[in-house]
């Protein structure tokens, strides 16, 4: 485990400021397609559902989405 | 389903993020739309921004966070409080008056209050004086059956 | 970056993914990468399962999350605890053992200490049977430089 570890990491790195910036914008796209045939506002559960993540870890990735200045920022002390 | 969660942070401003993704992970377990997830997720940061710029000034202090799930004939209500040991509120009818700021120099808006009042379905601001404030607001989740 | 978090909830199976969540989201200040952030929520989820199921059976009970950032030389380093109030365990390195499990029925695999081990860079376990569980976990960030 570790031997694979240290090659992912030293080669291809993701950061997950990149993946939640993913994950949001396919919740977009599915929220507005659910809406379009539903008519009715989907919910949080329903669009986690689509994208196979928990309906707590969709609140997270959208969260960092949304403001990754502050959530990422490394300024204080 | 009847949950809570108790959560203490330090008055860092990197935490109103946190406190917003916290409590939205939480809120999360109630099957909600993205619209009331964000509307609980603003109230928090207007409540947590308020403990660490006024409640705390630049000194660090400590933020509680409680947070309630109720359910009660198949609706659900979740119940947030925000707490500080601050410097605490003088007149808080004052205070909540929309565009009332202490720090205007700051680009506060005076409007936070407000925004926490109109996106939950109560607010209720209790403070002493060098004590510290205490927020609690309550939102119903599904709400076409708010208004019957 | 110094920072901390502390959270309490009570030992319901939904707050597993609450509690994944919110490291999760306390975890992301420093920016990691997907795969240390997998690692920690998993870890997370081995021992808050752990703390449910053993420690509290089907009785429910409280489970404290501590969590740090610290920072030395530019390289970070989370720590997180997870203690329950539960029934302990009588040999911690019995129990730590690999595939060894107490609830072989419970398609419980015997594997999360083990997880834990593997996917944080330390582990520290303590138990006082009738008293409770505590492990302790970190996991330094920016891996290529744990290597040096
Ligand atoms: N936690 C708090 N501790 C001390 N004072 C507070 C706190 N929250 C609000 N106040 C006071 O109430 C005023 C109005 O708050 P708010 O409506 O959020 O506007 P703003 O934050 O833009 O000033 C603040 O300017 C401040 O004087
Ligand atoms: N928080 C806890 N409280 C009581 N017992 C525990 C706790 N965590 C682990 N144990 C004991 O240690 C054993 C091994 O744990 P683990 O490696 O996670 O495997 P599993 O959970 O699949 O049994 C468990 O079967 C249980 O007996
Ligand atoms: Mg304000
Ligand atoms: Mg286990």
């Amino acid at each position: 485990i570790g031997e694979i570890k240290r090659f992912i990491r030293d080669d291809g790195i993701i950061k997950v400021s990149r993946a939640y910036k993913d994950i949001s914008y396919k919740a977009f796209t599915v929220k507005e397609r659910m809406m379009a045939e539903q008519k009715t506002e989907p919910t949080l559960a329903e669009i986690a559902n689509e994208l196979n993540i928990t309906p707590q870890e969709l609140s997270t990735a959208m969260e960092a989405a949304r403001s990754p200045e502050s959530l990422y920022a490394q300024t204080d002390d | 389903m009847n949950n809570y969660m108790k959560l203490e942070i330090p008055s860092k401003t990197t935490n109103e993020a946190f406190a917003r993704a916290a409590v939205g992970a939480f809120a999360a377990q109630v099957d909600l739309t993205i619209e009331e997830l964000s509307d609980i997720k603003t109230a928090v940061s207007e409540a947590v921004t308020n403990s660490i710029i006024h409640g705390y000034k630049d000194a660090s202090g400590v933020i509680f966070i409680n947070c309630n799930i109720s359910c009660k004939d198949d609706k659900y209500t979740i119940e947030i409080v925000i707490e500080d040991k601050g410097k605490g509120i003088e007149d808080i009818d004052v205070a909540m008056q929309p565009l009332y700021t202490t720090s205007p120099n700051d680009e506060r808006s005076g409007m936070g209050f407000t925004v926490m009042q109109s996106f939950m379905d109560s607010l209720d601001v209790n403070s002493v004086l060098g004590e510290g404030t205490k927020v609690v607001m309550t939102k119903r989740i599904g709400a076409e059956n708010t208004y019957d």
